[in-house]
């Protein structure tokens, strides 16, 4: 019965991070519109997308790994979500594993781009291949001023769990982005990689490479990777609540917190042009890698 | 140095080595014009070019003189130092247009030769390029020379829509509309 | 006779006769290699028996062999790495030449391996040590090619270890009286400061250079890349982990006693984590697949060596755990080298593409053992780095963590280089006849294969031998706190339960395989590689638009600063300055009498002038 | 398309719904109309609104638009790039050159029936049709797919040998592999 209840449990999760992911797509998608002075397409757009990509009703493969990559990109989001608590008590949203731990999280969400890297790898467009080195290497950029925000929490409130995190801040009453600011900033900045929104989309980098790993994807392939980014995003800004905003008594707290951190990617977005990749990278390397020794001074310091 | 003095110097250094069927000054527009046979074409070109100073290849023009029987090969130098233009015309039999390979004087000939052979069937022998340059998948004539009737081609290949039958000349139908006469000059255009 | 000898003397009985059965029949060679393998093995499993030691005395020095638990997790690693191997060598030598050469050293590599691991007096212990590097010295100069530079490499920096390690035995024999291991870990609390810590010093030398620590791996690369693919899965795979063994007694037993012993620790931890970060990128910027996994090797024992040397029960298991797995994965990548060298004669990324549709059982081999490699889970890979980083954080490595999860990080980027290298990307014409390798060779590389996933699911499998050896030296029992049900624990009771995870990953993965499937399955139809959109151009049969030249230049640009210089410029300026002192040295023995004289005069000047120094009052 | 069952028919009304409103088109930009799509799609006249939105490559596309003459040698890369697209698709033709050859008329080496090639669901009229014309054209098409009649590839399927006949007489040498379903 157990078992039962998990996978209910996850379907009304999976659900509940397809549409927050969406709606707040499409959200971006007219306030880009808005900032561009543009009346900007609906909302509810993205459902429309992803619906219309649904009901194709044909398609192409490469091979075996093409059917592969987006399967494992759906993994890693997923597997992902299931690791997150989406409300401080369960309630209709239960986890797999309520110790979600951040190590494991860490490699679960890599795992997406590099199983997707496989499937664009094996289309043989040369585009595909080009996009898979630039994100690789934005990754590889990016997590490191990550891990560096996360260590420094694990050493603050010595647990490596989100459970953990959240209790935290529950007990001490301050969110830990006042108890830990500089970590704050840090996986801040490095979840303007993550987002892979301007400046940093030189993945998909629709001009110069054609959509890059999707480009041989249509039709279902599309709609698997589509609500897989969507339920990605819903993950990490979820996560970044639960670390550094103590997480949500209800949905609307949820909402409300997840909305104001997508802010931050999205208005950095929209009035930035777009990196070179080694410029990227080094930008990870600058700044963001500083707040988060400064993270981790701060944290050895306060223990 | 005057202008036409410095010509002159050209053309009699031209003319020591070289035997020239015409040769003509413009000194109003800048250029020296000289007709040679296509077998000494290549010679002069590389005599201009090493030894005259005409290192700059401005362009390549060629002349379809249907009534002639011939075509005609215009090769337009510059020299940066003189500022002064030659003009090298030779004449192909239109019938059985061949000519030696140039490209080895200035790299860029290759380029003009491979669509003069595409365009006008120019034969140059011993050149090195691919099949196709700009023209895919045509078996037909020549296509820029004056005797390819291009809209009889095009009828034939390709589907024409009807309702095209009864069009106008633009100019006709305005200068119908507007009661005006067409000029002379502009008779000769006109489908009439 | 024990069991024991038995096992050896039948290696090197097996190893002579089956060099010399090729004169008669090479099936007859091939079935006696694989028997003088299995057969040891089969005894070695079956009948030899834990703490048992037999020994005896010749001209007053006692030499003993046996088994301690901690030997035998090696063993095992060695024994089903060797196996594996050996019928994969099987299959790869055939039709080549040299196979008697080849399988006389690949058996007695194993031998010396394994009576290394019998070894309980420093004696023996340095004479199979020196049988190993020998066999493996052969088998690397093995192919002829750059012989000379990578041999020589190998060589002198193999002497330079074992000169230490016999520096070492003979202080420890001066000090203790015999060559016992045993007796001189007894000993060695009541010994000297001073030869407290040197002796551990000049046994990790000799150790590091096997495992390739930092600034003693420039053999590694060249020596890894050059043997027959074959035998680097043992080489990479179990070879280069007789010097972890060696420097986990050291760690164990010794440096635990010294003050300073943190100290070296962290030294050596920090070697380890500069070897994985520059290994690592350097791995990345090969164009040739030996040589990134030679790299890659050098890089995953960075990481084992950060492991073991930080030292805390957590981090021992980890370095032994990813130790076993890197063997694993190692040896089956490897393996998947040879296939592809032995079914199109090449290994360069640039010129190999698109086998995935004629080799899809060494894709297979080689996605699994890649994804374990690249530490994701739910495959083996990811426990070992997963305890590394929690070991680590709880032992306030805070910055070693940053460097090791950056060096795991950039693993993707060669890892998938790997993988798109050879198998996807556009298929070319020239390898259109290329068929899969034979079943000699794809078995045991899925076996290994296999064992990466079993690991991941149930790591107590490995996880209960390594516990039981680390008691044996004196560890305290982690393993029944730890990891009766699959789960990782860390001290402040954060937990991962593997098995549910294994299945979820496996549930969302095939749903969603499936809903890619089999949405408009008959209205999915398949189109080369060449169907692509490249803004409606058509690629013509001889031009293929994979893209591998230069493949991760953006980022090899975004690190350029850090590699500008390889170690090995280091020891060839290193070289040039000696040889720069040679010169001036010679110079001062001119032969010229006045020369001489002029130095006398000099040399009575200086003393003149010192002498209110030197000998007043 | 139509199924008797009531539950497909909510699902086909669904399903024209979206297609209608989101339509990613590729722009196949070798002719002057090109220079349009821009000014469609940015701020002044805004196609996003209507769901129509640039896709990058033909397997992601829904609407191709061929902007303005096709001589032979772009009509090749156009009916391979039609061919990869993904059903349903839709083709909009834009421009005089596109409709009857317009100025090129006479052209050796221009085509002038773009319908004869491939299936074309809404002609735009214009030399070249202003940013409102591809508007409207837009509009139709939505107005032909709620329809249910903006069919292209169902076409093309049918008369498959009528199309690829067509297409070989003036593409003499056909080096891509044959279309199969």
């Amino acid at each position: 019965m157990e078992i039962l209840q998990y996978i209910f449990g996850g379907i009304i999760t999976f659900l509940l991070a397809f549409v927050v992911g969406m709606t707040f797509g499409g959200t971006r998608r007219k306030i880009i519109a808005r900032i561009q002075n543009r009346y900007g397409p609906p909302i509810y757009q993205n459902f429309i997308d992803a619906f219309k990509l649904f009901s194709k009703t044909s398609a192409v493969h490469h091979g075996a790994m093409h059917y592969m990559g987006p399967a494992f990109l759906m993994v890693s989001s997923v597997v992902s979500l299931m690791f997150i608590p989406i409300l401080r008590d369960g309630g209709w949203f239960p986890n797999l594993n309520f110790h979600g731990d951040l190590i494991f999280l860490l490699y679960m969400m890599v795992f997406g781009s590099l199983g997707m890297a496989l499937g664009a790898g094996q289309t043989g467009n040369p585009n595909s291949a080009i996009g898979v080195t630039r994100g690789l290497a934005q990754m590889v950029g990016y997590e490191i001023p990550w891990i560096m925000a996360l260590v420094a929490m694990m050493i603050q409130f010595h647990t490596t769990s989100i459970t953990g995190l959240m209790d935290v801040q529950l007990q001490s009453g301050t969110w830990n982005l006042f108890a830990s600011p500089f970590a704050f900033v840090a996986a801040i900045l490095a979840s303007l990689g993550m987002f892979r929104y301007a400046p940093f989309n030189i993945v998909g980098a629709p001009a110069e490479l054609a959509s890059g790993p999707a480009s041989e994807n249509g039709g279902k392939y599309l709609f698997t990777m589509m609500s897989s980014h969507s339920v990605f995003a819903f993950v990490k800004l979820t996560l970044f609540a639960d670390l550094f905003l103590g997480g949500a008594g209800n949905l609307v707290e949820l909402l409300i917190k997840t909305f104001l951190l997508y802010m931050i990617p999205v208005l950095y977005g929209v009035v930035n042009p777009r990196y070179r990749t080694e410029q990227a990278v080094r930008w990870f390397w600058g700044w963001p890698t500083v707040f988060g020794i400064i993270a981790i001074a701060y944290a050895v310091w306060s223990t | 140095m005057d202008k036409g003095k410095r010509f002159d110097t050209i053309r009699a250094r031209i003319k020591e080595n070289f035997v020239l069927s015409q040769d003509k000054i413009y000194a109003d527009k800048n250029r020296l014009d000289i007709s040679v046979s296509k077998q000494r074409t290549p010679a002069i070109l590389f005599f201009c070019k090493e030894q005259l100073g005409f290192i700059h290849l401005m362009h390549v023009g060629i002349v379809d003189w249907i009534e002639d029987g011939t075509l005609e090969l215009v090769f337009m130098l510059w020299s940066p130092t003189e500022k002064l233009r030659v003009y090298i015309r030779t004449r192909l039999n239109r019938e059985n247009p061949v000519m030696e390979n140039m490209d080895m004087i200035w790299p860029q000939l290759n380029t003009y030769e491979r669509e003069f052979k595409e365009m006008y069937g120019i034969d140059f022998k011993g050149l090195i390029a691919a099949e196709e340059f700009l023209l895919e998948d045509w078996d037909g004539p020549p296509p820029m020379l004056r005797d390819f009737d291009t809209e009889a081609y095009a009828q034939e290949v390709f589907h024409t829509r009807p309702g095209r039958e009864d069009a106008q000349d633009v100019r006709e139908a305005i200068i119908k509309r507007s009661q005006e006469e067409i000029p002379d000059f502009a008779k000769k255009y006109s489908r009439q | 006779m024990n069991v024991i000898f038995l096992i050896l003397i039948l290696f090197l009985v097996g190893a002579i006769v089956t060099a010399f059965a090729g004169k008669w029949s090479s099936l007859l060679q091939d079935g006696l290699f694989i028997l003088a393998v299995t057969i040891p093995a089969v005894l070695f499993f079956t009948q030899v028996e834990m703490n048992q030691l037999v020994g005896w005395t010749r001209g007053g020095i006692h030499l003993e062999l046996g088994l301690t638990p901690f030997s035998y997790f090696f063993a095992i690693l060695v024994l089903l790495l060797g196996v594996a191997s050996a019928i994969y060598s099987v299959g790869f030598m055939h039709g080549k030449a040299r196979k008697s050469y080849y399988y006389f050293n690949y058996l007695l590599t194993i031998m010396a391996m394994l009576g290394i691991l019998f070894s309980r007096d420093f004696i023996s212990f340095f004479v199979f040590w020196e049988i190993m590097t020998w066999a493996s010295y052969l088998m690397v100069v093995m192919n002829g090619t750059r012989t000379q530079e990578i041999g020589i490499k190998y060589f002198v920096f193999s002497a330079i270890g074992a000169y230490a390690m016999l520096m070492a035995i003979v202080l420890i024999h001066a000090q203790t009286g015999n060559f016992l291991i045993q007796d001189f870990i007894d000993t060695y609390p009541s010994l000297a400061h001073g030869r407290q810590i040197l002796i551990p010093i000049l046994l990790l030398v000799g150790f590091s250079v096997k495992a390739a620590v930092m600034p003693l791996h420039v053999w590694a690369p060249g020596s890894y890349a050059y043997s027959p693919m074959s035998f680097t899965s043992v080489f990479s795979g179990a070879l280069s982990k007789m010097g972890i063994y060696g420097m986990v007694i050291v760690f164990v037993t010794l440096l635990s006693h010294l003050p300073e012993g943190g100290l070296i620790r962290d030294i050596i931890a920090w070697m380890g984590a500069m070897t994985a970060v520059i290994a690592t990128l350097w791995a990345i910027a090969q164009d040739d697949a030996r040589k990134l996994l030679a790299y890659s090797s050098v890089g995953q024992l960075g990481y084992i060596v950060i492991a073991v040397a930080i030292g805390t029960p957590m981090a021992m298991l980890a370095g032994l755990f990813m130790a076993f797995m890197h063997g694993l994965f190692k040896g089956a990548l490897f393996m998947v080298v040879g296939a592809v060298e032995k079914q199109t004669g090449t290994t360069d990324f640039t010129k190999v593409t698109g086998l995935i549709r004629k080799m899809p059982w060494t894709f297979l081999t080689a996605l699994i053992s890649i994804i374990a490699l690249a530490g994701i889970p739910p495959l083996g890979g990811f426990i070992g780095k997963w305890m590394l980083y929690e070991s680590l954080i709880l032992s306030d490595h805070y910055l070693l963590v940053i460097v090791a999860f950056f060096s795991s990080t950039a693993a993707f980027l060669y890892a998938y280089k790997f993988l798109f290298g050879f198998f996807l990307g556009q298929e070319e014409e020239e390898w259109a006849d290329v068929k899969e390798a034979p079943i000699t060779m794809l078995i045991p590389m899925l076996a290994l294969a296999v064992g990466s996933i079993l690991l991941g699911a149930f790591p107590q499998l490995i996880l209960k031998p390594i516990n039981n050896g680390l008691i044996s030296l004196g560890f305290s029992d982690s393993y029944g706190k730890l990891w009766e049900t699959s789960t990782l624990f860390n001290e402040w009771g954060d937990k991962v339960v593997l098995q549910p995870i294994i299945y979820a990953i496996m549930g969302v993965f095939l749903t969603t395989l499936a809903f890619t499937y089999f949405r408009n399955r008959k209205r999915t139809r398949y189109v080369s590689t060449k169907d692509i959109s490249t803004s409606g151009e058509i690629p013509l049969a001889h031009e293929n638009l994979t893209f591998k030249e230069n493949f991760f230049q953006p980022f090899l640009r975004a690190v350029e600063p850090v590699m500008k210089k390889q170690i090995d410029w280091y020891y060839r300026e290193f070289g040039a300055g000696l040889e720069a002192i040679f010169n001036f040295t010679r110079r001062i023995y001119s032969g010229n009498g006045q020369t001489y004289a002029l130095y006398a005069v000099i040399f009575l000047i200086v003393l003149l002038l010192l002498n209110g120094n030197l000998f007043g009052q | 398309m139509q199924n008797d069952s009531r539950s497909q028919k909510i699902v086909d009304i669904i399903q024209a719904y979206a297609r209608r409103h989101s339509l990613w088109i590729l722009a196949y930009g070798t002719g002057c109309g090109a220079i349009e799509i821009p000014s469609t799609m940015t701020s002044r006249y805004d196609a996003e609104r209507l769901g129509v939105r640039g896709a990058a490559t033909p397997r992601q596309a829904d609407v191709l638009l061929i902007t303005g003459y096709l001589t032979v040698k772009t009509l090749k890369r156009v009916i391979r790039v039609y061919e990869q697209m993904q059903s349903p698709k839709y083709v909009i033709g834009f421009g005089s050159c596109a409709i009857n050859g317009g100025m090129y008329w006479d052209s050796y080496n221009t085509i002038k029936m773009l319908d004869q090639y491939i299936p074309v669901d809404v002609y735009i009229s214009g030399c070249m049709p202003r940013p409102e014309a591809v508007l409207s054209g837009f509009g139709k098409l939505q107005d032909l797919i709620k329809a249910g009649v903006a069919d292209g590839p169902k076409r093309y399927e049918e008369n498959f040998d009528w199309y690829r006949a067509n297409q070989k007489k003036i593409i003499k040498n056909w080096n891509f592999a044959d279309y199969n379903w």
